[in-house]
């Protein structure tokens, strides 16, 4: 039935049980579909349980209520391709960047003689193509995140999840992360989950934005957006644009804000 | 195994390689074994159960071992005997230091001893202290490891040791240091020494190599009594450091406890049944053979691998 | 990094149990398969005996065993004590220290290699026969994982958090307190647990080299006598109390450092 | 001379040597000066060398070039009382948040009785009161931002060096940490050096807005923001507001982004 | 935390030459403070000598010593090797393995607290007086660290590197050799810098207890003549091969995991 659905969460419910009795209840009656190519913004407040929902899609953590299916298949029953950008960058310390970029495709074993060419590529995107031998440790923090962006998109991923991934970046390099992201995602159909911060970001890129509402996170709000593709800066400023903006900030809480 | 026609075997001694020892090492290098055919190769060992232990395992082909020892071992089963006496005397024995105040048996009542944690001759000791007429705590006993016995006796943590006098006196003596020996035989507790042991599938399975390493053993052993000097020189070849005196003073003292008093006493290497048996009653006392061991001395020791050599004989090399 | 490190979650009474019953059962399975070995392969009692002969031997003398057991662990414990305070401190120094570090390294790692047993009869001389002989081979042995274990737990303390302490003013005594030695805790406890078996071999050894009690004692003796049922059982009874005590280090160190491997 | 400065930043270059020759000259030349009480804030696009500036200013990263003095004094004679906010949260797992919170107080051996009240307000005040005996784990990305902020905030430092201290805020978290920071700033008087990629952030907080170009690091705009304090959303609303952001981005080279 | 651990700077040829001069610095301090300590404490000559006398002893037979040392070498080589590879199995096998964990962790531990000295006849019996004998000593003795640090080091691999290579449905192995063993190799070296000592010291005991060469028997011949030049010479050796070998530990370990302790 749910076979339709690069994604579909059926009333999904997480706890975390802390020791001392201290249950924390993050989602709850989460039900929500993603259909195959389709990119899904995703916002909320901080806390909210955006980064728990990503990671119970992705397998990492498990439910406590409900269930999720990738590609019709329940997640507990294995895994699907997915590529994920965490929070935090976690590169290995060990390896220059491009044999981080290169790590998923290791860890899948279709690492070929072409993967490295790819991977170089990859980071010439982010614009990072001189760091390809550096580490980590000598990349700043947005560059970093760049770094893990690119380790998400090498392994051609059907289902890609990212948990903030444009957080570090300033305007510019966050513009044209944009741009890069929209294309790689036209070019290849996968689907996408979005979580930013960034209302005008989420609405850019999203063919929907769903809001994720606080204590316990369940949905909000789920609005379809109605921009043609590719888009483009036009878009950006036109009137429809900021309506949407302005609905969703109200769902979330915040009028129009200082940042 | 056997290459060139001849046998390979090995004798495990039963602590180290001490200046008594020089007795085995001269007579494989003077060729009495060559003579008989065998290819010797002489190990050090750390402790005559070990040893008995080794040739019981089939690990050695022959040991040199305290005779309560090996009747220790094979009351647990180790299937083994004693087939050749080269050590008709036992050495125990108190060694002090000359000059320390103690210079015959009385003078140990109130001293400090000391012995290895653990030995036929710690074990016994409440015998010789019967002996002495002495109670339990007149004489203080603490335990040491042989490596520790001679730096403690020096450094003057205890006043004596409980000690073969063939190996403590030489090492004694090559510190230019005198010794004073208390012989345990003088208290009337003069029981078999040392022995090669052999294990009993080895007498089954090739009874005449043993036969041909007794002989070459006997010969080598007594030659090796007969010229302390060129024994001593053959030891100092194979282990460098200690002085001609200490070696010939050790071979002597070793040389001295060849001949027994009992009724085979003439003969080299007999034992008879009646020194097995006070051995035997010896370890039911004091050396926790069971009760209920079914040792006889017919199972211990057997002379029939042996052509004793006589008190006379005259020994050439080969 | 830090940040993915979360409390271990607080063992349940049940499986503390379980987990202890595993650990029985585990020992059990190794009784049962030396029992088994024994019976196949009919050593010669001076070789080897079963684990019945060695519990049989407990049971028949068990004030015995009980009172050379509390010598040795005595001495293993103190050694032990000793050897941890003293082994931490050096590893401490060798971190801070570049002097220590460069000059006493090398001769602290020389040191530990000449092995204890052969300098017993410097011990004697210089130790006596008691009490303090055996814990100070039991410390001499237990120290240098620790050390180690120190020096480079301390070392590997990470950039960031050192870089929390400075930018606080944190005076050398306060970021050691409350970052570094906290962070080498793990590193820490595992040196403790390799060396609190060391310190109760270490005892053992002691009391080889020069003692009348202890388990040590127990061992040499049943060896002159060739009673292995009186061997194995010492044997025994070291075991357990050398897993008992490392149990007990290694919840210790758990305790102190609960945000490991937390579960969810 | 330069006593009158809270910090002082004079023809600082930094240049990261690596072991196999690969210099990497960060900042060069750079002069500027904050005065005591300022609010200056700082954007410049990813890998711009802003992390490394701050570092050295604070201390913890040696110059290759030039002097920093703060309050008058060279950095290298010994820190003054500063309080630094990373770019990544940087919590002990060993402690739950508010002893987190408490730990430069007892770094300073100032902790008092009064301090774990105050260290309560503060994690009152970024929303995370009910966590105060909660672990670091147990919090999302956002949160831990919040509580390193509070960290920072505890031992009223009079020199407060923020780098992306909102980076992984939502909109309206990020809104009421920014009145937040505009508050304690008006009543304690201290000077802060604020790192952000969001340019009206920048604006409606800072004093002034420096722009560090690429390249290596140097500062290519220092504008004076004259807005009154304490200021409100109105003042995001003006048309002067959106002048300083359109001449910033100029600076930088975006054309009014997408985020 | 992971970003913040940078490569270590190769240290200079100039550095390296100095570290060393500091090394044998260090070591002829400890040589002048005995040789001062023997001089005016003026010992008798079988407590204790100066390592003048020792040096000297060492001269004087020189091929003595080396033929010996390279016999003590290469048991406490491949013990060191065998212990290291079962001690990381073990460990490993320890952590991947709940069954193995619960069932022979204890068991282990109580294996390795049976002081090896007292095993001696067993090991005399399963393994003959030859080479085999004393290696099996030696690894019996170096097995143990490794076991504690590689299961300690392992478990301590960050949460997130976990979460990295399941979303990446890495193989078990991959996710061993690629992240788990990787992270843990700092620990598990710390362990093998423990052990390296101990392989030398359990060669020697091997030695001693039946042995017809190597350092532990110039040491026990030493020891039954009273010999101290000999037997100091002999801790001498080995305590410089010991070094050698753990400081060549230590850079190995240092080439495999050089983002620790950057300098910048
Ligand atoms: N391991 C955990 N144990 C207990 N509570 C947790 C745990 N992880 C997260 N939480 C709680 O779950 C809630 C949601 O966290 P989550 O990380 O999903 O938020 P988020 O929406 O991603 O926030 P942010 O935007 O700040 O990253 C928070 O209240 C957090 O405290
Ligand atoms: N330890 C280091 N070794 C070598 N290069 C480094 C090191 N740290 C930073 N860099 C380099 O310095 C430059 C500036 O880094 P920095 O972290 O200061 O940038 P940033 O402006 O803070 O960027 P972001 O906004 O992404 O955090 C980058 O090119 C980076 O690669
Ligand atoms: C040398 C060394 N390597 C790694 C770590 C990191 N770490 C912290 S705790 C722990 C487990 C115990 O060893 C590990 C591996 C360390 N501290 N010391
Ligand atoms: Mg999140
Ligand atoms: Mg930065």
């Amino acid at each position: 039935m749910n076979n339709e659905y690069a994604i579909s969460v059926n009333n999904v419910g997480k706890t975390y049980r802390s020791k001392d009795g201290h249950d924390n209840t993050v989602l709850k009656n989460l039900d929500f579909h993603v259909k195959p190519g389709e990119f899904v913004s995703i916002v909320g407040q901080s806390g909210s349980g955006k980064t728990t929902l990503l990671k119970t899609i992705s397998g990492l953590q498990e439910l406590t209520e409900g269930e999720i299916r990738v590609k019709g298949r329940l997640i507990s029953e294995g895994l699907e391709d997915i590529a994920m950008v965490f929070q935090a960058p976690v590169l290995l310390p060990w390896r220059n960047n491009i044999d981080n970029v290169l790590l998923p495709l290791e860890f899948r074993g279709t690492r070929t003689d072409e993967s490295r060419r790819y991977a170089q590529e990859l980071l010439e995107m982010v614009g990072l193509g001189g760091k390809a031998t550096r580490y980590s440790y000598e990349l700043s923090g947005g560059m970093q995140q760049r770094v893990a962006i690119c380790r998400a998109l090498v392994s051609h991923p059907e289902l890609l999840l990212m948990d903030e991934p444009f957080g570090a970046l300033d305007a510019m390099t966050r513009d044209s992360m944009n741009f890069e992201i929209q294309r790689i995602w036209q070019s290849t159909g996968c689907s996408v989950l979005f979580v930013t911060h960034s209302i005008p970001e989420a609405v850019w890129l999203g063919d929907r934005v769903v809001v994720v509402g606080d204590r316990p996170g369940r949905i909000v709000a789920d609005i379809s957006i109605d921009f043609p593709r590719p888009r483009n800066k036009e878009h950006r400023f036109s009137a429809a644009f900021s309506d949407y903006v302005t609905e969703i900030e109200s769902h979330i809480g915040v009028t129009a804000g200082i940042s | 195994g056997s290459k060139s026609g001849r046998d390979s075997m090995t004798l495990m001694l039963d602590v180290g390689y001490l200046p008594k020892h020089a007795l085995f090492v001269s007579a494989v290098e003077r060729g009495f074994f060559e003579a008989e055919g065998i290819d010797l190769t002489v190990m050090p060992g750390s402790g005559s159960t070990n040893t008995v232990t080794s040739v019981d395992a089939g690990k050695v082909d022959a040991g040199w071992a305290d005779f309560g020892a090996t009747i220790i071992s094979q009351g647990q089963g180790a299937d083994v005997k004693q087939v050749n006496l080269l050590q008709a005397r036992s050495a125990y024995a108190v060694v002090a230091l000359a000059d320390t105040g103690i210079s015959s048996w009385k003078d140990l009542r109130g001293k400090t001893v000391a012995t290895e944690g653990a030995g036929a001759m710690t074990a016994m000791w409440p015998f010789a202290m019967s002996k002495l007429g002495f109670k339990e705590g007149d004489v203080n006993v603490v335990h040491a490891s042989s490596g520790s016995k001679i730096p403690g006796l020096l450094a003057g943590q205890w006043d004596a040791n409980l000690a073969l006098y063939v190996s403590d006196q030489p090492a004694i003596d090559a510190l230019d240091r005198q010794a004073v020996v208390l012989k345990w035989s003088e208290l009337g507790i003069d029981l078999y020494g040392n022995g090669i042991v052999v294990s009993n599938e080895k007498l089954r399975a090739d009874p005449a190599q043993v036969k041909r390493f007794n002989r070459a053993m006997q010969k080598g052993y007594l030659w090796a009594c007969g010229h302390p000097a060129e024994a001593a020189h053959d030891f100092q070849k194979e282990v460098s450091g200690f002085k001609d005196r200490t070696i010939i003073l050790a071979i002597n003292e070793q040389c001295s406890l060849t001949w027994g008093e009992g009724a085979s006493a003439s003969k080299f290497g007999v034992m008879d049944d009646a020194g097995a048996q006070e051995m035997l009653d010896v370890a039911h006392q004091f050396l926790g053979l069971s009760p209920d061991s079914d040792l006889t001395t017919a199972s211990v020791y057997s002379n029939d691998y042996l052509e004793p050599l006589q008190r006379d004989e005259t020994i050439q090399t080969p | 990094m830090l940040v993915g490190q979360k409390p271990r979650r607080r063992r349940l009474g049940r499986e503390s149990v379980a987990a202890g019953a595993k650990a029985v059962a585990g020992l059990i399975g190794i009784f049962a398969l030396w029992q088994v070995l024994v019976v196949v392969l009919d050593p010669p009692e001076f070789l080897l005996v079963g684990p019945i002969s060695a519990f049989a031997e407990l049971l028949e003398r068990p004030g015995y065993f009980a009172s050379n057991t509390f010598i040795t662990l005595q001495e293993a414990l103190a050694g032990f004590a000793l050897g941890t305070a003293l082994g931490v401190l050096c590893g401490a120094a060798l971190h801070y220290s570049t002097t220590v570090r460069s000059f006493l390294y090398p001769a602290l790692i020389a040191i530990d290699t000449i092995p204890k047993v052969a300098l017993a009869p410097l011990f004697i001389v210089w130790f006596g026969f008691g009490f303090e002989s055996k814990a100070f081979v039991a410390m001499a042995i237990a120290f240098f994982p620790l050390v180690i274990n120190t020096y480079d737990g301390l070392r590997s303390v990470p950039h960031e958090l050192q870089e929390l302490a400075r930018i606080n003013k944190a005076s050398r005594w306060k970021k050691m307190t409350k970052i570094e030695f906290i962070y080498a805790i793990p590193a820490i406890f595992s040196g403790a647990k390799i060396s609190i078996s060391l310190a109760v071999g270490g005892a053992v050894v002691g009391e080889f080299i020069a003692g009348s009690q202890g388990l040590g004692y127990v061992i040499l003796l049943a060896n002159s006598q060739v009673d292995l049922p009186s061997m194995f059982a010492a044997f025994i009874v070291l075991a357990v109390i050398a897993l008992a005590l490392f149990f007990i280090v290694d919840r210790a160190g758990r305790k102190l450092f609960p945000w490991k491997n937390h579960s969810r």
